[in-house]
């Protein structure tokens, strides 16, 4: 259900494994997120991420379950790549499978928006004017903020 | 008490060094002593962890608070807040 | 970046299509709605599902056109089946590649809101008693309603 | 005036037929005219096109209110809410 690993994942091969001929499942949402070439203005040539192993995992999990405790989900995949990377690479898969779209999407963003600020994950990145740790974000501080009533 | 520090991202790079293992005397007992023991150290313990700094403590692989207690033989990770996704 | 088929659909594919290589797309999110085997209580064997040619497509390219007044979105697909389904089957593809997740993911499920109760399809279901119409719902009408300001 | 009328699921079974032609009278103006001249035809349009009836109605591929005027060689469709998705 949740791993991090270096090597690329297929997106049909997930989503096809979560329908797995369930015919209860109405609403599959996913999101792919992907290396940009520019990133607040810097141009990218490739970046490094890194984890922390152990508390990932556990992190990922523990962000999965509180979004099973609050819809009702068939099934759930993430997927969170970590080592170098250049653009247009995908970095992380999150999908949901419910009966209703409503409570796919709302999931799927929840774990996003929480994987975002919870999971140990640091981005360091390669431009023409050298490396850098990428900051946190603010917004994605109110993203995860707005989950918490 | 034994402890072993983990760093993460930019903290490991400041400290040049992934991880260490450390025995504290008996006055450590929360995780702001152990940011306190540290920074004693000087730099660049003393300017990376200085309180107006943005960095993030794990106990045992949990996010923790400064007041938390620590444990003998646990695992304290210090790093910068999370940019995964 | 619109069609209405009587033909499945491959959404890696179509993912593919849409990333192209562009590596401006940092957020893909995707919605794949399924024939559930179980609607309101009724056991489904089969359903049609019924269009107005013509209207189906200017009414979907209107709903695209007013996501992408509202958000910036750099690729857009919807695919929407017709004919028999049964099951298990895919029915519906919205994907929308955007630079952010938080307009990903507004853009896709308001696409999905608008189609649900503006697009002219109608299904109809086979169950054990018989076959009937599908009644518009509700919480369509609600969902819908949502993004009205 | 010719109008050309499309019907679709519930009523293309109803009125047992998916389209029809028809000459209608200088008095039938608007959507609202047309609809009572489909009533005024008896069962089963009398009923199924009733006040009480949610159906919706399209002008030429746009969704259409009552008062909207009717065009020579329109095509207006006859439906119930949609269900797809």
């Amino acid at each position: 259900m949740i791993r991090v690993q270096q090597e690329d994942f297929d997106v049909a091969e997930e989503l096809r494994q979560m329908r797995a001929a369930n015919p209860a499942i109405g609403a599959l949402v996913s999101f792919v997120g992907l290396v940009r070439d520019l990133n607040e203005g810097n141009a990218i040539s490739c970046m490094m991420l890194e984890h922390y192993p152990g508390m990932t995992e556990k992190s990922l999990l523990q962000i999965v379950v509180a979004a099973q405790q609050r819809w009702p989900l068939l099934a759930v995949r993430v997927v969170h790549r970590i080592g170098p990377l250049v653009p247009c690479d995908q970095i992380v898969l999150v999908a949901v499978a419910c009966a209703h779209r409503g409570d796919a999407f709302a999931a799927c963003e929840f774990i996003m928006d929480y994987l975002k600020t919870k999971a140990p994950f640091w981005k360091k990145e390669q431009t023409p004017a050298g490396s850098h740790w990428v900051d946190a974000r603010e917004t994605d501080g109110r993203a995860a903020a707005r989950w918490e009533n | 008490m034994k402890c072993q520090i983990l760093y993460f991202a930019r903290m490991r790079e400041v400290f040049a060094t992934p991880a260490e293992e450390v025995a504290l005397p008996d006055s450590v007992r929360t995780i702001a002593d152990l940011l306190n023991w540290l920074r004693a150290r000087g730099e660049p313990w003393c300017s990376e962890l200085a309180a107006g700094k943005t960095f993030r403590v794990a106990l045992n692989q949990e996010m923790a608070s400064l007041d938390q207690i620590l444990t003998d033989a646990a695992e304290v990770a210090i790093f910068p807040p999370v940019t995964g996704g």
